[in-house]
């Protein structure tokens, strides 16, 4: 019968101690924002969308490497002897061009791995959080600068270049095996004339 | 108000139809400053701002909504009870726009001035389960219908600690007639029913407490009867999904909205009508001071607005504060406690009004 | 008049299920005969992505297990791959993973108890915990630039150091917080109806707990005084003074929701004692001094254990000397604690289902994995 | 507290054939290897001995050795036929606090072992993991289905290293 009584008092006290709690709350300012209108300030570390330089680029391919889920594709083509790439902001010389640079940013799990290894620090987080798009292709982004046709043309340029070294390498062969096959032959006409 | 009107319009059938229109006219709008400042009490409650966007301080947010539940498509499953899917959330709706017939607004703003109000309230709102049923048992979903049977008992068991609270004041009052009731309360706070009305003896000293246990009682069970938390067990949301209500959608679940919050004033207005003084002013009518007769009608509708307005408030003020109690917990409350209390506290204040 | 039991699908979409869980529950009027749990909804191979991954990038996907709980996932990994290893760690370092790792505990408690809160029907404690919570997100996201998802630490070390200003916004919050703790008691832990519901609810013996392999807090609430951080000490938490709570049938049997709910709110106290000792006692250094250049573990297998906000989180990783894991597996605190659902529901009403699922605190990014 | 070696020899004297050998080499953990048709009985004795009082199962994994022979069966399907997939065990006593790890190894062609889900509860769903994973089949379990995947997948055991994703699954495109 006690145990009757304390419940029911229990039920109203306790009821009424909530009650004051949450009347303090109606007094207190709101912690929340109004937010497109409002935005909270983001720290410096922020780690948001994925920013390429591709300025300062040289093709190694680490990031896409670090990558755990593969969001990141380069494709580089060695440029020739005779072009100049420059260099990077922090002195690196640059020696292949960035044909395609895509970085997948649906895939992309805002790890930070891929921008650790960078050797020039071109790839790095922005604060950049409102990327939506209507469409899902739009969110391949191509940081490579080169136009398709300048690519294509580095392309075949490269190829070119390739073929040419090839065929020389082709050639030196040839004149050294033509030159081996003279010097046996002269070695055998040797042997020859000396058993002779 | 009926006679007012049969005599403007010459015909008792418009003037019918008009006075039965009277309250939809309260409680549309009613309704929609309803869910507007619940969800700015919830907001405000939890540190967080509520509607912001629609209109100043999201002011038209709930008409934006309205407007939203209007254009959306009506869907209904295929596999229900199409008749009884339809006429439920109207019939839970008549139910509790019935109850507005006998609500004294002012002294003379009331839809029929029946001398059983009280009686005719109580029977009205029963409709309510019928409605509920029908909307649980003809969705086909298993959830829908445990929050309809779990509603059915919950509302059934409640009225009889709701009835014995009001037969103990209507002991006190010696009236069923809420028009009546509160009329008797006039002047002061200090006469209404909670103070143990306004006659000044020794058994207003010793009423005076036990009124205020009733007033407990009856706030406590008319909660359970309008489904709001903690005894929301019929929409238990963590549980039951939406309950009865979960195959709705549209115009009709707007019906059970709109239910949900006319009953939410409804039982808010009889409490105030059997306890609180009605339409009564606490401290008495600038309209008598200076003597304009028409002003103290408005000033009786404000009081009766503002005194219901305020219990609904507290209905809500309870919602974002308490945990829901579990549908055997709810039962052991009403039949182990509010019913046993209310019976002593009939006895007593039937004693007191004896001697 | 024939009667039948009645098959209640609980989920996959239902508001308490926590994720995507399903419940079959054989009912017969409101009683509950039998649980099913059937998971696997938010299966994501984790296991066998470890295996084509290197082993730094694995850290990123253990974040996403338990996703209340990325740090602690990221801190029991590393501490597998650094004894596969055989690394010492910098003082720093460790002192830095536990200041971390407490307050994703919290972190992790405050959604527990406030999700906990939400199942009983009482919606206000869970935004005043997630207005806490979200503090303890920002201390995280000055330190690492992420807020849910870390990859902070890393094999032999952190990814960054601390912010400059994190000692003293850290330090704010443990002052800022502990008021709230009895707000939280106030409103919700002894409210009359919440301990109605709870109390005498879903009771673990101890015994059963230890034979189900239950661990972390409901392991504790049934009594049992076992905490990995005290019984099993890893990284450097032997230095440290704190207390294990444990369940104490304060308001009904030992070992019933109650007391589950009750040990969480009772750790939040005790990991912002750790903290503050962590912070007193921190040393200077350099963090990423021990990282290796290349990680390419010898042969060989290990098993290790972290107490994990919802228990024993224990990795087996096995290395085939590759820079590539052979095999990662991760017993996952939330699986095994699952199992014990139908154990604890036998008899008791659908309501109560909830309030069962909601005190042992699962989380199903890290069930299904 | 008892050393791995101490564990190792109870056993063997206990069980002899059943135990197969000890391995202590780091980093690998003291690892005793039993015979996969024994390992029920082992447990019993490990978890009910007063000495040893393994109380508390730690761990459950499958594992796909991958130790057979590699062979290409058709154009890029590297098919391992013959050698092992095994069970390892972390055991755990709360009251001595000390710890085991129990290894069985099984053929890959037909992968039987004896299932402790009579001893420790936890095993039930790891083994389920386990069979649903690698195809380990666990005899006497009682309700052994898959667990993570869909009952009915039927394209084999993923977590095998020589897996291969089907294309489809009920007509529908797996990668996506």
């Amino acid at each position: 019968m006690r145990q009757y009584f304390i419940n029911t008092w229990e039920g109203i006290w306790t009821v009424l101690v909530g009650m004051r709690i949450t009347f303090g709350h109606l007094f207190t300012p709101a912690v929340t924002i109004q937010y497109p209108d409002v935005k909270v300030p983001l720290p410096e570390r922020v780690r948001n969308r994925l920013y390429v330089n591709i300025d300062d680029c040289i093709g190694c391919d680490q990031c896409s490497r670090a990558c755990p889920v593969n969001c990141i594709e380069i494709e580089t083509v060695k440029s020739l002897p005779t072009e100049d790439l420059g260099t990077t902001s922090n002195g690196k010389k640059k020696a292949l061009w960035v044909t395609k640079f895509d970085i997948d940013i649906a895939k992309c799990c805002y790890c930070q791995l891929c921008v650790f290894p960078c050797p020039t620090d071109c790839i790095y987080m922005t604060d950049v959080y409102e990327f939506s798009e209507y469409d899902r292709n739009d969110l391949i982004y191509n940081f490579s600068t080169l136009k398709p046709e300048e690519s294509a043309e580095k392309k075949a340029n490269f190829e070119k270049l390739r073929l040419e070294k090839e065929a020389q390498k082709l050639a030196a062969a040839k004149a050294k095996e033509e030159a081996d096959a003279k010097k046996a032959a002269e070695i055998k006409k040797e042997d020859s004339s000396k058993t002779e | 108000m009926f006679d007012a009107l049969s005599e403007l319009f010459g015909s008792p059938i418009i003037a019918a139809f008009v006075s039965a229109i009277v309250p939809l006219v309260f409680i549309v709008p009613f309704v929609i400053i309803a869910v507007y400042m619940e969800r700015k009490v919830a907001g405000h409650m939890q540190d967080r701002l509520g509607p912001m966007r629609v209109g100043y301080h999201g002011i038209l947010q709930t008409v934006a909504d309205f407007f939203k539940l209007l254009q959306k498509e009506d869907i209904t499953a295929s596999s229900i009870d199409k008749r009884f899917f339809n006429v439920a959330p109207f019939l839970v709706f008549a139910g509790s726009y019935a109850v507005y017939a006998a609500l004294p607004f002012t002294s003379s703003m009331l839809g029929s001035k029946i001398d059983i109000g009280l009686f005719f309230i109580v029977a009205a709102s029963g409709l309510v389960v019928a409605g509920i049923l029908m909307a649980g048992w003809s969705s086909n979903n298993k959830y829908s219908l445990y929050g309809a049977l779990r509603s059915a008992a919950q509302i059934v068991s409640y009225e009889i600690p709701t009835i014995i609270v009001i037969l103990s004041v209507v002991m006190f009052t010696r009236t069923l007639s809420l028009a009546e009731m509160s009329e008797m309360q006039t002047a002061y706070f200090w006469n209404w029913n909670i103070f143990g009305g306004a006659e000044w003896n020794l058994t207003k000293l010793l009423i005076t407490p036990f009124m205020m246990i009733a007033f407990l009682i009856f706030y406590i069970s008319s909660l359970a009867e309008v489904n709001r938390t903690p005894f929301d067990m019929p929409e238990a949301e963590s549980e039951l999904v939406a309950g009865y209500h979960t195959e709705y959608s549209g115009i009709k679940f707007s019906m059970f909205f709109l239910a949900e919050y006319a009953n939410m004033f409804a039982v808010s207005a009889i409490a105030v009508a059997i306890f609180l003084g009605g339409y009564q002013s606490p401290f008495g009518y600038v309209g008598n001071l200076i003597g304009a007769e028409w002003l103290v009608q408005v000033e009786q509708l404000f009081w009766f607005i503002s005194k219901g307005m305020f219990f609904v408030f507290v209905q809500m003020w309870l919602r974002w504060t308490l945990p829901r109690v579990r549908v055997d917990q709810l039962m052991t409350i009403c039949w182990k406690y509010l019913i046993p209390y209310s019976f002593v506290n009939l006895i007593i204040i039937g004693i007191i009004t004896l001697i | 008049m024939k009667t039948e039991e009645l098959i209640l699908n609980m989920g996959p979409q239902h508001p308490s299920t926590h994720g995507v869980l399903r419940l079959e529950l054989e009912l017969e009027g409101e009683v509950v005969n039998k649980v099913t749990p059937h998971i696997g909804y938010l299966h994501r191979c984790f296991e066998k992505h470890a295996e084509a991954m290197t082993y730094p990038q694995v850290i990123p996907y253990t974040d996403r297990m338990d996703y209340l709980a990325s740090m602690y996932n990221n801190f029991g990994y590393v501490i597998g791959v650094e004894k596969l290893l055989g690394i010492e760690v910098p003082e720093r370092v460790q002192y830095i993973r536990v200041i971390m790792g407490e307050l994703q505990r919290i972190a992790s408690h405050l959604v527990a108890l406030g999700t906990y809160g939400l199942d009983i029907g009482a919606f206000t404690p869970f935004l005043y915990l997630f207005r806490d919570r979200e503090k303890i997100l920002t201390l995280f996201e000055i330190t690492c630039g992420a807020r849910l998802l870390y990859n902070y630490m890393w094999v032999g070390g952190l990814s960054h150091d601390l912010h400059p200003d994190f000692v003293r916004l850290t330090r704010e919050f443990i002052k800022y917080y502990r008021p709230n703790i009895t707000e939280l008691n106030n409103l919700l832990t002894f409210n009359k109806i919440f301990v109605e519901r709870t109390a005498n609810i879903g009771v673990l013996p101890a015994e059963t707990a230890i034979n189900y392999g239950i661990s972390g807090p409901n392991l504790r609430a049934s009594g049992v005084k076992f905490d990995l951080r005290r019984n099993d000490p890893y990284s450097i938490y032997d230095r440290f003074d704190f207390e294990i709570p444990v369940g104490e049938g304060m308001m009904g049997t030992v070992g019933d929701c109650w007391d589950r709910y009750y040990v969480r709110v009772l750790e939040l106290e005790q990991s912002l004692r750790i903290i503050e000792q962590a912070l007193d006692q921190l040393p200077e250094g350099d963090v990423q001094s021990a990282i290796p250049k290349r990680i390419k573990p010898p042969v060989g297998s290990v098993y290790t254990r972290v107490e994990n906000p919802k228990g024993e989180l224990g990795y087996f990783i096995i290395s085939d000397g590759s820079v590539n894991p052979f095999r990662v597996k991760v017993r996952a605190p939330s699986f095994v604690n699952l199992s014990i659902i139908n154990e604890l529901s036998r008899g008791h009403l659908v309501a109560d289902i909830v309030a069962i699922l909601g005190s042992i605190d699962i989380v199903l990014g890290e069930i299904d994995r | 507290m008892k050393k791995a070696q101490e564990i190792f020899d109870i056993l063997k004297s206990e069980f002899d054939d059943a135990i197969i050998s000890i391995s202590t080499e780091t980093p690998t953990e003291p690892m005793i290897s039993v015979d996969p048709l024994k390992i029920c009985g082992v447990s019993l004795f490990l978890r009910n001995n007063t000495e040893l009082q393994f109380d508390s199962l730690m761990n459950l994994s499958g594992v796909d050795d991958a130790n057979g022979e590699k062979g290409k069966v058709e154009s890029d399907l590297d098919l391992i036929t013959g050698g092992t997939l095994s069970v390892y065990y972390h055991l755990h006593s709360t009251k001595i606090n000390h710890k085991i790890t129990l290894r069985v190894s099984a053929p890959r062609e037909n992968p039987e072992v004896e299932s402790v889900e009579s001893i420790w509860k936890t095993a039930n769903w790891h083994e389920r993991e386990a069979y649903d994973m690698y195809g380990i089949k666990f005899l006497n379990h009682p309700d052994l289905r898959r667990i993570l995947m869909p009952y009915d997948w039927d394209a084999g055991y993923p977590l095998r290293k020589d897996y291969k994703s089907p294309e489809y699954y009920h007509g529908m495109k797996i990668p996506y």
